[in-house]
This record gives C-alpha cells, structure tokens and sequence, in this order.
C-alpha cells in the first residue's frame, strides 16, 4: 500500500516529519511502520514540545533514588523503605466517556507503581470541570468520580485525597489527573531497561483487543467539530483484572526471575517493546502469532497499537518461564512468550513468519523530534481599580456566599464514593491538609497531596507555577511531615502557539525555581499539551503531587481545632491581595489582576518553623491558608473541631474584607493553647517570623468583633449545600 | 405504552462482566457456551398511542442519556 | 483459637483481616478460593472486597467456589462464620443467610464512619459490646441494602438476629440514619444458631486508636473470650 | 446458536436505577414517560443446534446463577 499525503495526516505526522521518517529508516515506511511512528512520536509519547523544558527541572537529592524517565520516581524513606509515585492525566478520554475514561486513568497510573515493584498503598486526584451550570457538568463530574471510585475501590487501594474545581475554562475540556503512590523495599525496585541477548519476552494480563487504537495520538490532537466521528473507541477498564495483574506481579517478584519489566500504556505493546529496548541498547522480535487476541484476524497495526488495559511485558530470564507462567495461571491470566532479546538494535516484528516490521529503535526513540517551538511571555494582567467599592458590602453575606460556591464547598459528596480506609493504615482521611498514610506495620508514614490554582496560573504562569509548588509543601508541612519531593501534571492548551508555549515555559520556570529552592525535586510527571478545543484552551493548570515523611505517626498533625481558649496565630504576613482571591471571583465578579506574589525565603522560613513547632508538640492545630483567605482557612479548623473562634483584631492599615479574604501566601493558622503561648511567641520571635494573634477559640460560634456571630452548624450547612442541591438530595 | 432498550457494549469493546461470566459457566459444567455478553435492559411506560413515535422517543433517549455511542449499541423493541 | 480467611481473586481486605486477627492473638491461615477442604479451624471468615469484581451480582459467584462446600458443612456443624462486607454479600448468595443486598438506595458508593447500635450481644461475635450500645465503624459499599420479604424481617427481628442497626450518635435508627436504605436499618445479621454473623461495617478497620476508631477491638476481643 | 435472557427486578422490589433514570428523563423535559425499569441483559452463544435445549440450558442458567430469585425474574428469547 502506497502511503498517501492524507493517510500521513491521518496518523498526525507532519510532511517533514515524514520525510525525516525517510531519511532515518532509508525508505518508505510500510503502514504497518507508519502507525508506529505515529504512535511514538505524537506528543504524548515524544514530549518533543516539553523536552527540551523538562531537562531545567531540579530532580535530584540525596533522596532521590529514580527521577523522571522510569514509569515512576522513587525516594528514599530510611529503613530500606522507598516510595513510588507519579501522576497522570487522562483528560481526553475522560471527556468523551467520563466513567471509563477516568477508571482507566486510575488503573493505568496504578501500573505504572507496580510495574517498578511497589505495592500501590494510595491513589490521589485532581479533576477539573467546567462551570457548574454548562449542561455537560453534572454528568461528567458524576461520571468521572464514579469512574475513580468504581476502579480504585474495586482493586482495593485507598483513595485518600485530590481536589474537584470548577471552572468554564474547561466546559469542553475537563482534566482528569489521577495520582498514584507505592511502597517498595529499596533493594526490590525493578526497572524497564532490558539487560541481555536472547532472553525471553513476555506478555502477561488481559488479551489485547480493538480498542483504544491511537490513543496516544488522540490526547496529542485537540478535540475539534468532527470529533464524535474521528473518536475512536474509548478503553473499557477491568479492575479486577488489574487486581489479579498486581498479585500476579508481585508474586512473581518475589523470584528472581525477572530482567525487566514495564507496563502497557499509551501507545500499548509499540512504547513498551520499544522503551525496553531502547533503554537496553539492544534489538527487540517479536512473534505477533504469539500474542493473546480477544477478536478474531487482528492485523498487526491493531495489535501494536491497541491500548487495551491491564497489560505488561516482562523480559525473563531464560529458563524462567515455566516458573513465571504457572504464577500467572493461578491468576488466571494470559501469559505468552512472545519474543526475545536481540543484539539488532532493531524492532522486528513477524506475523507467520514473514518480517512486517523491522525499524531502528533509535530512529523511535532517541532520533524522534524535538523541537524548539516559538513562545511569547505572556502579558502582565491589568489591575482594574476602577472596580474596588467593595467596602460597602456586608461581611457576613460575603462569607456566605464564598462558603457555598461550589470551589469553596465542601467536597465529601466527592470522597465519599471513595474508599480511603481500606488496607488498615489511612491515618488521615480526605477533607485535610494532607492525606496521612502509615507504612504497613511501622511507626511512620507518609504525607501526601495534590494541589493546583489554575487561576493565579492563567493571571502569571510563573507567579502562579511557583505558588503551587508552595502550596504544596504548606499542606505537607501542616500534618508535621517533611516535604521530600513532588510529581508533576502540565495541563495545557496546544503548543504549536506561542502564547501557550509561553504559558508552558513560564510554568517551568516557576515549579524549577521553588523546586530548586525548597530542596523539593520533581521525579516524576506528565504533560498533557492539546486542552483546547474549537481554540479555546484551558487555563494553564500544572497540578503538583507532593509526598512528605512522617517519622513518627504519633506526631502527626490534623488541622481540627483540640479545645476551647486556646490562642489562634496567623504565621506570615497578612497584607490583604485581593486580586485573583475566591472574594474577587465570587462576590465581586472581578476576574482580573495578579496572582498573589511568592517570597520563598518567607515560605521556606515560616513552614520550618510550623513544623519546629509540630515536633516540638507546642500546638495543637495546623492548617494552611489557602483559596479563600483566612476566613475560609479557619472556618475549615473549627468545622472539622466542633469548636469555634472570636476573633479580635484592630484594622488599620488594612481592612477587614482585605484581612479575611486576602490570599497573601506562605501563611499557616496555628492554635497554641494558653500554657505553650509564651513559649510559641519567643520562637516566633526568635527567628523574624512575622505572626498576629488573632483571637480565642471558643464554644459553637465563629465571630469577628462586632461584626458578626456565626453558628458553626450554619456554616457547615451552608458548606454542604451545594452538592446536595446539584445533585437534588435531601 | 410499554417499549424497551437493550443497550450492549459494542462488539470490539472489552465485556468484562460477560468474561467473568463465561469462565464461572464452563467451571459450572456449561463447556458450550462459547461467548457471554452482558448488557443493560431498560423498560419504559410512555403515554403515546402512535408506535412510531414511541419509538422514536426511545431512539432519542437512548443516543442522549441510556447509551454511550463511542462504547455501546442499543436496539429497541416495542412490548 | 484459630481461624481461616477465604481468599477469593478480588478480595482486598484480606490482608486487614489477618491484621486483626494476629492482633488478637487468634492463629490465622489464609485459605485460597480454590482449595477443597478448610484447615481445622474455629473460626471462619469471609473478607471484604470485590471478589470477581462483583461482576454479575456481589458476592454471587464467589458462592459459587468449591471451597464454600467446606465452609457451609463447617456452619453447620456450628463453626464460627464472619462474613464482613463482600463476606456478608457471599453469606447471602450461598443461602446460609437470608435476604439480598440491593444497591445503596442513592447509587452510590458510600465510605464513611457510621454509627450502630448492638443489637444482639448475646453471641460469641459481640460478647464485649455489652454495656457499649452506641459503637462507630466505617462502611465501604456499593451493594449494602438489605432486602427480605416482610415475613422475614419479621422472623429476624423477633428472634432477635439483628446483630447491628445504622443509628445517629443518640442511637435513633431512623431514614436519617440509614446510609444505604436498608429495611429496618439492618447492618448486620445472625443465622438462627448465632454461630454465622454478616455484617457490612469493617471491625477490622477500627483495630488502632491512632486510627479514626477502634471500635472494632471488641468483636476480636469477644471471640478470643468464648474459646 | 445465540439465546439471551433479561433479567429484571421483580416489582415489589425497589428499583432505584430506574427512578433515577426516570428522573432524568423528567429534567431533560420528557413529561410523557411514567416509569422505567432497569434490569440486566444476558446474550450467550451455544453450541447447539436444537432450539429446545438452548432454551433449556439457558433455563438451567438463569436459576443457577445471573437471576437472584428472591428479587429478580427473567425471561428469554432466542435470537
Ligand atoms: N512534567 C514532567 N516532569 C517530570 N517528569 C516528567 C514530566 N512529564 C513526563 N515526565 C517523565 O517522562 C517519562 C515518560 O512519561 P510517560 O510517557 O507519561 O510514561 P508512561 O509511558 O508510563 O505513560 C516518565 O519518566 C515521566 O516521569
Ligand atoms: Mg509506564
């Protein structure tokens, strides 16, 4: 079959990508060879937008066993303990079919955990939704959290924490980011790169079949008008299947048998045969007589590029088969020996003996393009000051409203659907700073979240990269862990813009230095480029994952306030930034002006001594000031306590909407009983840290001066509301 | 008037229910039965006399609400 | 004592369980789905979990397994039979205990700490809930409606085989209370012998007060007591 | 030979799906449906030539394990 310009479109490969195709393989690709090149070089798999962007991220310390180019990053714990983790977007498919795209997503990050040897112990999510009242919401939020629930809950791994926002920047482009966390010893962690010549090749799992053909090169496209008809079929996920592949896995890990291992994602049997290979410097054949089909007369390009779920490929040592293949019958699942190792550097791939396939790995991997694409730094947002009357609103009204907008609500409708107590060792639930999780059967345990803010990011990339990775490290420090290192999700729109390359490259700029700073590397993440649809794209959204240590459980810090009369700090500077702040967008309908700015030496220096603070068991309650300001940030504590607050504060030089509203970062509440007040105020004091002692707790009421007087039932109804009225529930 | 949908995964989309089915049949003793496929029935009461309406109400439904076009089929039957 | 846990391929909170146990001092073997005969053991339990993905129906085709065989003639020569969440499920569809477990009634899957009242302390599972009325436990469930005809609720209630009510924290069992839509707020239930006991809460989640409860303790602490 | 089954919740039973299903097809403003019912559907692939004895096996199936007979009844038609 001759190769025409349009089937060249079709595969998303541009002409001078063609003919670079040419130049490296000495010919005329077979379509065969097309889909595969396709497959490898879309942006999904290449990253040849980002590369060159994600070589600046800081992704190394003394803690970092495996930064980014593995499935997963790795850092060290102590005690021969080590955690896996990364995230991942699944945003397109999602979109189209909100429960099996976002199931999937879960169980394809969760492979990408065990795939290196870990047990997965938690999985997190980010999911972003256009606003509430567009007529594709409701169902989509619905689907979607059913979709993570219905996976995760399924396989039996804790969904322990995430985030739901609302936004119309994503009315036709939501973001599904799932997050997944394992435990390996550190002398067990298994890796993808292929090692010797003539070891046998392996494929373990469910049967590949029809679907997802091209989904690697579909969440390389924008959606545009004709979308319904290009779609291909969505991928339907068989948790339980994934159940069995995990113990399967880990049983067969317990030998000594495998070389190498890697999963079957994006781009399914082609990048994980290629990657193997490639990393190992060495050829690759494969028999496709030989793999596991669900249909009947499956061609060779629709088995190398479906993207059925719940597959692996294993390379063996040879002589170790038998071994491997009466493990995964107890489970009972395919195994099939499918190929070998080879000195080639060549992928060679055979169907009834005769070669349909046989392509340098270099020309796939390392000799993919890269490119270095056009940016434009984007323009400062404009202060609008024409707008500010908003002293002549009432205080209490305002709170209200902040308080039962759907982002400020909160989100138990959520994490309900999830299980987050199975497997005995979730110490804090959704719903907190961070989620806490012990490591099975010892005294420590790890911190973990997920945060994004997409509207500082849309107002200032850079500003706004940077308050997220600080946000992050806040919510680590608030449960008394030790940050130790982050993964990464960049959601944006189409790159080939400048403006959203700008966006894209700002962002980079942000997460590296308050990285670089904070001593808080990247090793893992994703990049989803090609949120845009009809030319509209998303917000720039990087979601951060961070995962902190907790050496000891006992220590652990939650953010509900303990008893009555005790003294409630702010930590950090309250100067009262308005712009971009839940008070701005919701009350007043300002959408406009900069993102609060970061001074990292103050984050730093302030989340240290929160966390001297935890250590030394001097308070009681730590929560972080986040989106809403510090009104919002307390009514969480006292909600969560049962206790409420009478706040007494003199207002000169800033006002009381700026001093409750305000989103100035870096900021902690802490609640200090009487006895430790002295004490906390000499340490404060000690270290230039700049604090306000803001008032009492107090029984049921949350209050400010005269001002107003707040039953915390109220507040909590007015929390709750939301979800039940969206989804009609008593 | 009573009209119902019968709403399948397409053919090419993994059934993982069916799967589970099948293998539970053949441990059963059923070494006939080759395939199962397991889909969802919905039934309907609809104030209408005309069947050709009736059935264009379900088509409707089905393709905006019971039936997800990228992963399922549907086929309607009047009662 | 001595106990088995059935592992069925989908069971995922059969490693919780045998926590628990060995917390408790109780001699625990884990017994695969496909194994013929049960180990000696006093005490037999039925995990939590999805086994077989609870395609089809919860809990259906894991009665279908041939160690259930084992596990009915072990019931009935009056063995101890825990069966929690996916186990009560199982329970159900082998017939060694009544009803069915329909979809929580809002079609969703709800995680969270419930309260429940004791109902029944008189049995070898919930001795040391005496004096405790009000306890809290954590639920995780899709399929935890109980359903049975109005002849056996009845029979349940007058023979007092309501192991556990969903309540409020002042012990009302009212549709406020209700998570899940169950007829007469049924979260647990015994066979007429009291030595079968399926319940939906997790006892063995609520083991460690550094967890959110340990409410659970008393259940293993009972059954340690009674051998 | 192809047979199938449906397999549905009997009425004194609470059908909490087909409410929902009802309720949104209320919402979406259509005012002239009464009530839906959702129940499972089953298609399963014989290897049998004789019409009867699918029918029978199929029979066997439906008691034996896809309908809970305490809540659910089924009925079946060959393809
Ligand atoms: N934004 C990012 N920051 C750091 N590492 C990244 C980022 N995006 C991708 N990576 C790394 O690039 C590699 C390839 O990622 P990906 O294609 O998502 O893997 P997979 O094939 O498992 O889906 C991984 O090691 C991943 O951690
Ligand atoms: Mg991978």
């Amino acid at each position: 079959m001759k190769i025409s310009a349009n089937i060249i479109d079709k595969h998303g490969i541009k002409l001078n990508e063609y003919k670079k195709i040419i130049k490296l393989i000495g010919r005329e690709p077979n379509l065969l060879e097309l889909g595969i090149f396709s497959a490898m070089w879309n942006e999904h798999c290449s990253y040849k937008s980002s590369k060159k962007y994600l070589k600046t991220l800081p992704t190394k310390n003394k803690k970092v066993i495996q930064g980014p180019g593995e499935n997963a990053g790795i850092i060290d714990i102590g005690d021969n303990d080590a955690i896996v983790f990364k995230i991942e977007s699944h945003n397109h498919p999602s979109f189209i079919e909100p429960y099996q795209g976002a199931a999937t997503g879960v169980g394809g990050i969760l492979r990408d955990i065990f795939t290196m040897g870990a047990r997965p112990i938690a999985t997190l999510n980010s999911i972003h939704f256009g606003s509430h009242d567009h007529p594709k919401t409701k169902n989509l939020l619905n689907g979607v959290v059913s979709g993570i629930g219905g996976y995760g809950n399924c396989i039996g791994i804790p969904t322990v924490g995430g985030e739901v926002k609302f936004d119309s920047t994503y009315n036709e482009n939501i973001l599904v980011n799932a997050m997944a966390v394992g435990l390996v010893q550190k002398d067990k962690i298994f890796y993808s790169k292929a090692k010797g010549i003539n070891q046998p090749v392996i494929y373990v799992g469910s049967k590949t079949g029809r679907d997802g053909i091209h989904g690697a090169s579909m969440a390389s496209a924008e959606f545009d008008e004709n979308a319904e008809e290009k779609r291909p079929t969505v991928q339907v996920g068989d948790p339980f299947t994934e159940k069995l592949l995990l113990e399967a896995c880990l049983e067969l890990m317990k030998e000594n048998s495998i070389i190498s291992i890697q999963d079957m994602g994006a781009a399914g049997l082609t990048s994980s045969s290629v990657e193997m290979a490639s990393k190992g410097n060495l050829g690759i054949e494969i028999n496709l007589d030989k793999i596991p089909c669900r249909e009947e007369k499956m061609s060779p390009y629709e088995i190398m590029l479906s993207e059925s779920q719940e597959r692996m490929l294993l390379i063996l040592k040879s002589g170790e088969e038998e071994k491997a293949k009466e493990i995964f019958k107890k489970w009972n699942l395919d195994f099939s020996v499918i190929g070998k190792t080879t000195n080639t550097k060549n992928l060679i791939l055979k169907e009834s003996n005769v070669e349909v396939a046989n392509l340098p790995l270099s020309s796939l991997s390392s000799d993919a393009p890269v490119y270095n694409r056009k940016w434009k730094k984007n323009l400062e947002s404009k202060k609008n000051t024409t707008n500010k009357k908003y002293t002549s609103l009432n205080l209490e009204d305002s709170f209200k409203t902040i308080l039962k907008s759907p982002n400020n609500s909160e989100k138990s409708w959520v994490w309900e659907q999830y299980d987050h107590t199975v497997m005995g060792d979730t110490l804090q639930n959704p719903g907190g700073n961070s989620a806490v999780v012990r490591v099975h059967g010892k005294d420590k345990g790890v911190a973990l979240t997920v945060d994004s803010s997409a509207k500082y990011c849309l107002a200032n990339p850079m500003i706004g990269a940077k308050q997220v990775v600080c946000e992050t490290w806040r919510n680590l420090i608030s449960v008394g862990s030790d940050p130790i290192a982050i993964t990464n999700c960049l959601n944006f729109g189409n790159p080939e813009k400048d403006i959203i390359m700008g966006q894209f490259v700002e962002t980079i700029h942000g997460i590296s230095e308050a990285c670089k700073y904070l001593d808080f590397p990247v090793v893992s993440g994703n990049v989803s480029f090609y949120n845009e649809t009809q030319n509209n794209p998303i917000s720039p959204t990087p979601t951060i994952g961070g995962v902190g240590l907790i050496k000891n459980i006992n220590l652990t810090m939650s953010h509900s306030i303990k008893e009555i009369d005790s003294n409630i700090f702010v930590i950090g500077k309250t100067s009262g930034h308005l712009y971009q702040s839940e008070f701005f967008r919701e009350v007043m309908k300002i959408y406009d002006g900069p993102p609060p700015e970061i001074n990292l030496f103050n984050e730093k220096n302030n989340g240290l001594i929160v966390q001297k603070l935890i250590e030394n068991k001097l308070v009681n309650s730590v929560h972080d000031i986040s989106s809403g300001g510090l009104i919002i940030a307390l009514a969480e504590m006292c909600l969560s306590g049962q206790i409420g607050t009478k706040m007494k504060v003199k207002f000169n030089k800033i006002n009381p909407y700026e001093f409750l509203f305000g989103e100035d970062q870096s900021r902690y509440i802490i609640e200090v009983n009487e006895k430790n007040k002295k004490n906390v105020c000499k340490i404060l004091e000690k270290n230039s840290i700049y604090y306000d002692i803001i008032g009492k707790t107090q029984k049921e009421y949350l209050s400010l001066n005269d001002d107003f007087n707040i039953k915390l039932s109220d507040i909590k109804n007015l929390n709750s509301l939301w979800f039940k009225d969206y989804f009609k529930e008593s | 008037m009573k009209i119902s949908a019968i709403v399948t995964l397409k053919k090419e989309v993994l059934d993982p229910q069916g799967k589970v089915v099948n293998q539970t049949l053949k441990n059963m003793g059923y070494k006939n039965i080759n395939n199962v496929r397991q889909g969802k029935y919905f039934e309907i009461e609809i104030d209408e006399t005309n069947e050709k309406n009736a059935k264009n109400t379900m088509e409707e439904i089905c393709k905006k609400l019971l039936a997800n076009s990228i992963i399922e089929d549907f086929t309607i039957n009047l009662k | 004592m001595k106990s088995a846990v059935i592992v069925f391929p989908g069971s995922n909170c059969d490693r919780d369980i045998s926590v628990a146990l060995k917390k408790f001092q109780i001699k625990n073997e884990m017994v695969w789905h496909d194994e013929s005969d049960l180990p000696k053991s006093d005490l037999v339990v039925l995990p939590g979990g999805f086994s077989y993905g609870d395609y089809l129906r919860t809990g259906c085709i894991a009665s279908k397994s041939k160690i259930i065989n084992d596990v009915i003639k072990h019931a009935e020569k009056g063995g101890l039979v825990l069966g929690i969440c996916n186990g009560f499920q199982i329970l159900i569809e082998t017939g060694l205990l009544p009803g069915a477990l329909l979809r929580n009634k809002k079609l969703r899957f709800i995680s969270k700490n419930v309260y429940l009242k004791v109902n029944n302390v008189n049995n070898k599972f919930c001795l040391n809930y005496k004096g405790k009325k009000i306890i809290k436990l954590p639920i995780a469930h899709n399929e935890g409606n109980f359903f049975a005809q109005e002849k056996i609720l009845k029979e349940l209630e007058d023979s007092d085989l309501i192991a556990f009510k969903y309540c409020d924290v002042n012990g009302n069992t009212n549709e406020a209370s209700n998570p899940n839509g169950s007829s007469k707020n049924i979260a647990g239930i015994l066979n007429v012998n009291k030595n079968i006991l399926g319940m939906m809460p997790h006892p063995e989640r609520h083991i460690d007060p550094v967890l959110s409860g340990d409410d659970g303790s008393f259940m293993f602490e009972s059954l340690l007591k009674s051998f």
